[in-house]
């Protein structure tokens, strides 16, 4: 362990740039975008001197950490406000301040319209700084901070136009999907402090050897419940759709490239939890595999372009979450997955961010149609991203996509078959979808009115689109060639020597079916879209269902938000007329009890008297009863 | 050959004192003109009580049986209580003195033509001061007397002028002649209960002295059935003048019937003189028969704590409001009955003379709360008289928050010490149901706060007449003690402590 | 003859005065079963105080006597005025005071 | 020992305050209001001095004072401070100042003039220093109930809507709780007379031998009460109606401050002075403040007006925090302290900034706002950071509290901790909702004039952001101060925290 005093930075710059565009307001308008881009750049500076830096050194000395003060400090619950900059969280950094930095300068020309930029950019700042705090955080409680920060980021950008009720909605939906996952989070760190004592990693850690499996199993259940809320992964998927309300770099950014993600990162991260708990693995292993088919075929049927990509972008992470349910092997995978689908996904998120700038906001695809004719370089980067997420040799999401199916196979026994089919079948859709993007989108007759011009972006908005361009073809080749990234990795995912060890088929068959069913995939949408109606055709049921993402909404309507807009009301009435009415009850006794005492007093002296002798009576007779 | 009784003037100055002025007054009456009446009688009448009181400070810390043959008995308690009788008559003597409350002639009939006459004339019944004197002097001795002939002599001697009292306001004449007929009735009807017990009770015991009704007991003697019944019909007798249930059906028309001034006398000093008697009796003769009477006196407790409280809910008239809170705080007093230890007793006497401070104040600001008729006790009349008048609404105020027991106020350490001495001898029961019942309580005295404070005057006639100083000093008094005690207690709460002892 | 009986009289007297005053309506013979209350009571004294052999008793009956005729002075007085002022003295008739 | 210690000085600035507002000339509100504010700043002072003198790491009391107050019941003025003690006082006089800064308005559509509405605050203050300095109990009871009459009178006065009814509401359920509480310390009062002899000193009385029956009836009498204080289901009706109809500052204050005084006391009295009574209650307490927690929040979810949403937050907060005290843990005992004040702060900022906002718009209903980040965005955003605490964002001092009490229950409760945790959710859900109908969308009509906060109002939320904003990140100062206490606490209740399961 060595220690480093930069580490802070990383997120006090972003952190304190945001403060300052949001607290100056309007003053900042002419220069705050410029602040946040040259801050979120110099992180990733630092980013890349840290991991030279890390590079020359070897082992355990890799890791550096920074410990900065006692955060909570309860009897024995103590909690350090210190980072951990691994080889782990140092590809996160490097994505997160690398695109994020593409993706500030994106914006500069993308929001140029907008009054509000300001703000735009002091929300992007902000989600740079909790992702930052995310990934670098050494505690769970760390991680906690910004795990939620990310959250509130994304709800901010979301609703960044929230003057539209739609939109609002869609951020308050995420929020609260991803509380749910927080719920999870909690949890587990709960049962991390009751087992252990303490909730940092390396401690977590050290004491998984001596826990109960139930214990180890409920914490790696509690792990995922927040993975999924957080990389919007089955059940709690719903929210990513809407959340294509913020504008398209947000999506490119948060919903694409990086905070999504955070789910796959915190299950690295906690691999010897999943490691000692084969059930919490296998309960991953589902997750990700239903969610990878899910999102696929949700894919296949939007014509929202962005709606379609964020999909796709579920059904990327589902193979990602799949290949950490792969236990030590996978982690490698679902890391380097995760990285080259942040180069082309966030590529072709900006691409599509583009096609609608140029179309001024259209995202439906069916009014597209020839647009690679009049915006070449967005129809190339966007080309070049596609290659690389259908997996076509030798694009990024080839070397990451095929591993990870080839390891799926290698699980072994039916388990084996069944994670590798799903990833098989995952790719022929995956395929398929894509191909019906590009061939909506490029190719084809354009189907666009007049009163659209669509147009070639400026520069500040293509060059970042081409480097994530090159990005998306060339990291895949740099990560494997020599198992680069799996031997990077392998000492935090404890990896080391791990092999695979009887392969179900050999790599080069799998590849080969791999490709095999790609290209099936890509015939069938070619030729199932060689023309396009601009009005959706009425389809089938099924198509209807996969319209309704797969009905995912109606879903929770029935099952969550009714009954509990009608709990709401029973305990609103409850309130009212049962708990108040018992205490309205009793005054109303007492008060009825009066007034009938003032009846009695009726003012004839005769009747006074009668009460006395009564009263008398009364007494003699309880005398006699109590002596006798 | 017989020889002369032996009696200790020394002792019992106080009560001679405040007969000698009473029959000064009525000389007063016989010789003087009408027109200097009045200042001449109040001048008697508060020299009286001063000089009395004087001459109960020289004895104070004195104590002996035989100050008149075995009749009365000189202790702790008796001259506590002669105490604060004295002071909170003297005090309602400055409420009385103050005009144009007492008819101006008693004899002429309601709305004749001779009574509009004698109120043109601007004449006043001065007897009342003489009365006065002469039911304090009964009260004097009440609580002091040591058997049952002097108690019921006693008794008579201090109800027979209330009587009279209760019958003499200048306004609402016939309301105030009800009150006063049936207070007379229902007091006679109820002496005769008190002295066909004590009848039983000397055929009990074969002697009319308490401490003989405490030896017969402790030596167990003869049937416990004469005892049984007299103790009955004697409490009746002391019960119906504390105002407790279900003896108390008088209390609210008597109250509100009454001349103001004389109500707050009647609320303040007969209650204590009455309540002092009651723990004579029951402390020193009764004492040894407690688990007979135990049971019956704390279900009267409690329901006379309920109905008061409850049954104050529903009034519309401040004074009869003002005359169940008086029923309800009885029910706290018998708490003190039911005790039987030193700190039970030293609750009550701070009990009492707090509850008196307060009482008489109270009533002292309604006779200030009038219209174009005399006053006004209505209190949907009474709304918005915060902004009127802050002075007295706050004044008012804060003798309701004294009665209901909140804390700052004298009200609050009485209640406490008392539950104090109930809760001590075991008696949690009483103790629960009083602090719950307090919190009925507060619901009407508050129900006045905000008709004083949070309601918009409705703009009638109603106003706050500016009292005379006497009447301003009166109030005066009795607010300053109300709030002293409740924030030093200790400066008669000591005093309470070493006075809080019988002789037996 | 026993001595009980004076016991049984004097009861019986208490109580007929005691319904009377529940019962009837005549302010003044309200009153008067009063003081046949009180009598009860006194005969109640004489007999106790033959049965102790003392006098006190005979006292106490004596006492009462002076005090009701007091109360007799008092009451009428008040009754009277009430009669004058109502014409009337039935004690039904006063019966503002309620509520 | 009797030197004047520094915490009285802290009761009785305020009270100079109050003489000193009534020697202004008058007709000067301006003048007036400074001088209130300037008292209450000289207040913040000195508690900041004291909080600099306290020697932290010390369980004992500190800055005791001790003088005999009425002697013949051993009460005394007896004053000192723990950790839990100290923050609180620390809150409340950062409070006032802001409050009144705040409500810079509110004194001048009441009933009375801004005079009273600022003596009966500098009133509320001292007595809200002195009731969490007590450190005997009688005294601790008197302030407890006192307090009440200022907030009756700060309710009905200058409150709005329904004020009357809403104060006399209150007013009735805190009485109701406090003398059921006046039983319990009479009892406690007892059994220490028979034991250790006339006390009422709260160390000493937590040494008592108190048999079962007695200790859990004891425990309830005080519980009750400090349940209604501090709103625990199903005794909270009372707080939604006095929130709607209270003025902001004095929602603040109410919500913010006295309702602790509930918490506090279930630490300082119910489990000090009858810890096995705690123990054997903590089932069916934990059960209540689950219910609490869920109730309160669904009920917030449900509201349509503004300050009843804030209130039922409240009532779910108060869940987590006597769950937090209950589980009886460090964790949980110094959480429920530090979400004590940090509930006091978010609810101030929720309280004033949604009080500005009505006082704009004229109306308290959600529905009438609407796209008010537009319009008004400085406003908006302190409303929204106010929520995010409301939510306990990491990163606001909030979180630290409620995670802290979560963990704290989970290490003992899992199975309640884990229900408890669920409200986070309902969190999201009451405070999201609300911003989106409030502060998103387009503008509702009727809002497109609303002005932002003047420089004023920005000077009096500013620090309550701040101190949100800083303890989220740096609780220690706070933390370090509350963890002694809450060690005594736990040991005098003889709990310890459990062990890591997985120990190696």
């Amino acid at each position: 362990m060595t220690t480093s005093s930069n580490l802070v930075y990383l997120i006090a710059l972003p952190l304190v740039s945001s403060a300052i565009l949001l607290l100056l307001g309007r003053i900042a308008d002419k220069w705050g975008h410029l602040l946040a881009t040259l801050v979120s750049a110099s992180t990733f500076v630092i980013a890349a001197i840290e991991f030279f830096a890390m590079r020359q050194r070897t082992g355990d000395a890799r890791a550096v950490t920074q410990d900065l003060f006692t955060w909570i400090s309860v009897g024995s619950f103590n909690v350090h406000a210190s980072l951990l900059l691994d080889q782990l969280s140092i590809c996160f950094v490097l994505l997160i301040s690398g695109v994020g930095t593409l993706i500030h300068i994106y914006s500069i020309a993308y929001m140029s319209h907008d009054h509000d930029r300001r703000r735009f950019f002091a929300y992007l700042n902000l989600f740079v700084a909790a992702m930052l705090l995310l990934v670098l955080g050494d505690s769970y409680l760390n991680l906690y901070v910004g795990w939620e920060g990310v959250g509130l980021a994304s709800y901010l950008l979301i609703g960044f136009w929230n003057q539209k009720p739609a939109y609002a909605v869609a951020a308050k939906k995420a929020f609260v999907a991803n509380r749910v996952g927080d719920i999870g989070l909690s949890l587990a760190i709960m049962i991390a402090f009751a087992q252990f004592g303490t909730v940092s990693f390396t401690g977590v850690a050290a004491g998984v050897p001596h826990a109960s499996t139930a214990a180890l199993t409920g914490l790696g259940a509690m792990l995922l419940l927040a993975a999924a809320g957080k990389s919007a992964q089955f059940p709690l998927q719903s929210w990513l759709g809407d959340a294509m309300a913020g504008p398209t770099p947000v999506s490119a950014l948060i919903h694409a490239a990086t905070m999504v993600t955070a789910g796959v990162y915190l299950i690295t991260r906690s691999h010897f939890v999943f490691d000692a708990s084969p059930t919490a693995q296998t309960m991953v292993l589902i997750v990700g595999g239903v969610t990878l088919l899910f999102g696929a075929l949700v894919g296949t049927a939007k014509d929202d372009i962005k709606k379609a990509l964020a999909a796709s972008t579920m059904s990327q992470i589902g193979y990602m979450i799949l290949a950490t349910g792969l236990g030590p092997v996978g982690y490698a995978f679902a890391i380097m997955h995760l990285l080259t689908h942040g180069f082309f996904k966030a590529g072709m998120f900006l691409g599509a961010g583009s096609v609608m700038h140029g179309m001024n906001d259209e995202v439906n695809m069916r009014r597209y149609g020839a647009i690679g004719k009049v915006m070449p370089i967005t129809a190339v980067t966007f080309g070049l991203g596609y290659l690389a997420i259908i997996g076509v040799p030798p694009f990024a999401g080839f070397y990451s996509k095929d591993k990870i199916i080839e390891t799926a196979f290698n699980a072994g026994g039916t388990k084996g078959i069944l994670v590798g089919g799903a990833a098989l079948l995952g790719a022929a859709i995956t395929a398929f979808y894509m191909t019906r993007v590009i061939v909506l989108t490029f190719t084809g007759t354009k189907r666009w009115d007049d009163e659209a011009h669509p147009h070639e972006s400026p520069s500040l908005m293509w060059i970042p689109m081409v480097i994530l361009a090159i990005g998306s073809v060339a990291s895949g080749f740099l990560f494997n060639s020599g198992r680069a990234l799996v031997n990077w990795l392998a000492p935090v995912v404890n990896a080391a020597g791990v092999h695979s060890e009887k392969e179900f088929l050999p790599a080069t068959t799998i590849s080969l079916m791999a490709l095999g069913v790609v290209a099936v995939g890509v015939a069938i949408a070619i030729t199932k879209y060689r023309t396009v109606p601009v009005e959706a055709p009425a389809g089938n049921i099924l198509t209807k269902i996969v319209r309704r993402d797969l009905l995912q909404d109606d879903f929770n309507d029935r099952v969550l938000v009714r009954p509990g807009q009608a709990l709401t009301r029973f305990f609103v009435g409850m309130d009212n007329s049962f708990i108040d009415g018992i205490v309205r009850g009793v005054g109303g006794v007492i008060a009825l009890t009066s007034t009938n005492l003032r009846r009695i007093q009726n003012g004839y002296v005769r009747s006074y008297a009668l009460i006395m002798v009564v009263g008398v009576l009364a007494l003699l007779t309880t005398i006699w009863m109590v002596t006798l | 050959m017989l020889i002369a009784p032996q009696l200790s003037y020394s002792l019992l100055a106080p009560i001679l004192i405040v007969l000698g002025g009473a029959l000064l007054g009525v000389l007063v009456e016989a010789v003087m003109k009408k027109g200097s009446r009045a200042a001449i009688q109040t001048a008697i009448a508060l020299g009286t009580l001063v000089l009395s009181f004087a001459f109960l400070w020289k004895i104070h810390g004195q104590s002996s049986k035989t100050a008149a043959v075995n009749s009365v008995s000189i202790d702790g308690v008796g001259i506590f209580l002669q105490g604060t009788i004295l002071i909170l008559s003297f005090i309602a003597v400055l409420f009385i003195a103050d005009t144009d409350n007492f008819a101006a002639q008693a004899s002429a009939v309601p709305g004749s033509e001779d009574e509009r006459a004698s109120v043109l004339a601007g004449k006043q019944q001065t007897e009342i001061f003489p009365l006065t004197l002469f039911a304090v002097s009964g009260m004097l001795l009440f609580p002091i007397a040591s058997d049952l002939i002097t108690l019921f002599v006693a008794l008579e001697v201090l109800s027979l002028p209330l009587y009279l009292m209760a019958g003499l306001s200048r306004r609402r004449r016939l309301l105030s002649q009800e009150a006063a007929l049936k207070y007379f009735l229902l007091g006679a009807f109820s002496s005769a209960f008190f002295l066909f017990g004590a009848a039983f009770l000397y055929g009990y015991s074969g002697s009319m002295s308490l401490d003989g009704i405490a030896s017969a007991i402790s030596a167990n003697s003869s049937n416990d059935v004469f005892l049984l019944i007299g103790i009955a019909f004697l409490s009746v007798g002391l019960l119906f003048k504390i105002g407790a249930v279900p003896f108390h059906s008088w209390t609210p028309d008597v109250y509100q019937g009454a001349p103001t001034p004389i109500t707050g006398f009647m609320a303040a000093c007969t209650k204590i003189a009455a309540m002092g008697a009651t723990l004579r009796i029951f402390y020193v003769a009764f004492g040894q028969a407690e688990w007979q009477w135990k049971p019956i006196i704390l279900v009267i407790a409690i329901l006379t704590m309920v109905v008061g409280g409850i049954a104050a809910i529903a009034q519309r008239d401040v004074k009869r409001m003002l005359a169940f809170s008086s029923i309800a705080h009885a029910g706290f007093l018998l708490a003190a009955v039911l005790a039987l230890n030193t700190d039970g007793l030293k609750g009550a006497l701070f009990y009492l003379a707090t509850y008196g401070f307060t009482t008489l104040g109270a009533f002292g600001i309604i006779t200030l709360v009038r219209d174009s008729s005399g006053e006004v006790t209505d209190l949907n009349r009474w709304v918005g008289l915060g902004k009127k008048s802050p002075l007295a609404a706050s004044i008012f105020t804060l003798f309701l928050l004294s009665f209901a027991g909140i804390p700052l106020t004298s009200g609050f350490i009485a209640k406490f010490s008392l539950f104090t001495g109930a809760y001590e001898s075991g008696n949690t029961v009483v103790v629960v149901v009083g602090v719950l019942t307090s919190a009925i309580t507060a619901f009407f005295y508050l129900r006045v706060v905000v008709m004083l404070f949070f309601t918009d005057p409705k703009n009638d006639s109603v106003s706050v007449v500016i009292p005379s100083f006497m009447t301003r000093a009166a109030i005066a008094v009795c607010a300053l003690v109300t709030i002293v005690l409740g924030v030093a207690p200790s400066l008669l709460l000591d005093t309470a402590q070493t006075f809080a002892t019988f002789i037996r | 003859m026993d001595i009980s009986n004076y016991l049984y009289l004097s009861a019986i007297l208490f109580t007929i005065g005691a319904v009377g005053v529940v019962l009837r309506r005549n302010a003044i013979v309200v009153f008067m079963c009063v003081e046949l209350m009180l009598n009860a009571a006194n005969l109640a004294f004489v007999t106790f105080s033959r049965v102790n052999g003392d006098l006190v008793g005979q006292v106490a009956s004596f006492f009462t006597m002076v005090v009701a005729a007091c109360e007799v002075v008092v009451g009428l007085a008040i009754i009277v005025t009430m009669y004058r002022s109502r014409r009337s003295a039935s004690i039904d008739d006063a019966s503002l005071l309620k509520r | 020992m009797s030197q004047l210690s520094i915490v009285t000085v802290l009761e009785l600035v305020p009270l100079a305050g109050v003489i000193g507002l009534f020697l202004l000339p008058k007709g000067s509100t301006k003048l007036i209001k400074q001088f209130a504010i300037g008292v209450s700043v000289v207040d913040l002072a000195i508690s900041i001095l004291m909080a600099l003198r306290f020697n932290r790491g010390v369980a004992a009391m500190q800055f005791v004072e001790s003088r005999n107050w009425i002697s013949s019941f051993g009460i005394k003025y007896a004053v000192g401070i723990d950790g839990i003690a100290l923050v609180l006082i620390l809150m409340t006089t950062v409070l006032v100042p802001i409050v009144l800064l705040a409500g810079w308005k509110e004194s001048e559509n009441g009933r009375w003039s801004p005079r009273v509405y600022y003596a009966l605050i500098l009133v509320l203050e001292a007595m809200m220093v002195g009731v969490f300095a007590a450190t005997d109990v009688f005294l601790f009871y008197v302030i407890f109930e006192a307090m009440l009459i200022p907030v009756y009178f700060l309710i009905g006065g200058y409150g709005r809507g329904e004020r009357a009814q809403a104060a006399m509401k209150f007013l009735l359920y805190s009485l109701a709780g406090g003398l059921l509480m006046l039983a319990a310390v009479i009892g406690t009062y007892v059994i220490a007379t028979n034991q250790i002899g006339s006390t009422f000193d709260v160390t000493a009385l937590s040494g008592l031998h108190i048999d079962s029956a007695t200790e859990n009836m004891l425990f309830l009498g005080f519980f009750i009460a400090f349940a209604i204080k501090a709103p625990l289901w199903p005794l909270h009706t009372w707080l939604p109606t006095a929130a709607k109809s209270a003025t902001p500052a004095t929602s603040v204050l109410l919500l913010g401050v006295l309702d602790k005084v509930g918490t506090y006391g279930m630490i300082r009295f119910c489990i000090t002075l009858f810890p096995h009574a705690a123990h054997t209650f903590t089932p069916a307490i934990i059960v209540l403040s689950l219910i609490s927690i869920l109730y309160g929040a669904f009920l917030a979810i449900g509201q349509k007006d503004i300050n009843g949403l804030i209130a039922f937050t409240s009532i779910s907060h108060f869940g987590f925090i006597t769950l937090g005290i209950f589980a009886m843990t460090s964790q949980g005992l110094t959480g429920a302290s530090l979400y004590m004040v940090n509930h006091g702060f978010s609810t101030a900022a929720l309280f004033l900034v949604a009080g500005w906002m009505a006082s704009r718009r004229g109306s308290t209903k959600i529905e009438d706002f609407g796209g008010l980040q537009r319009v008004t965005p400085v406003m908006a955003w302190t409303f929204f950071i106010a929520g995010m605490s409301a939510l306990a964002l990491p990163g606001l001092s909030s979180f630290v509290s409620e995670f802290l009490v979560l963990v704290g229950t989970f290490t003992r409760y899992p199975i309640a901790a884990i229900i408890g945790t669920t409200g986070i959710v309902l969190a999201a859900l009451y405070v999201l909702i609300t911003v989106q109908r409030s502060l998103h969308g387009p503008t509702t009509p009727g809002n497109e004039s609303l002005t932002d906060l003047n420089l004023r109002e920005k000077i009096a939320i500013a620090p309550v952001i701040a101190i949100l904003v800083i303890f989220g990140f740096f609780p220690k100062p706070i933390t370090d101060v509350l963890n002694p206490a809450s060690h005594e606490v736990m040991t005098h209740a003889g709990s310890v925290d459990p062990l890591p399961k997985a120990g190696k």
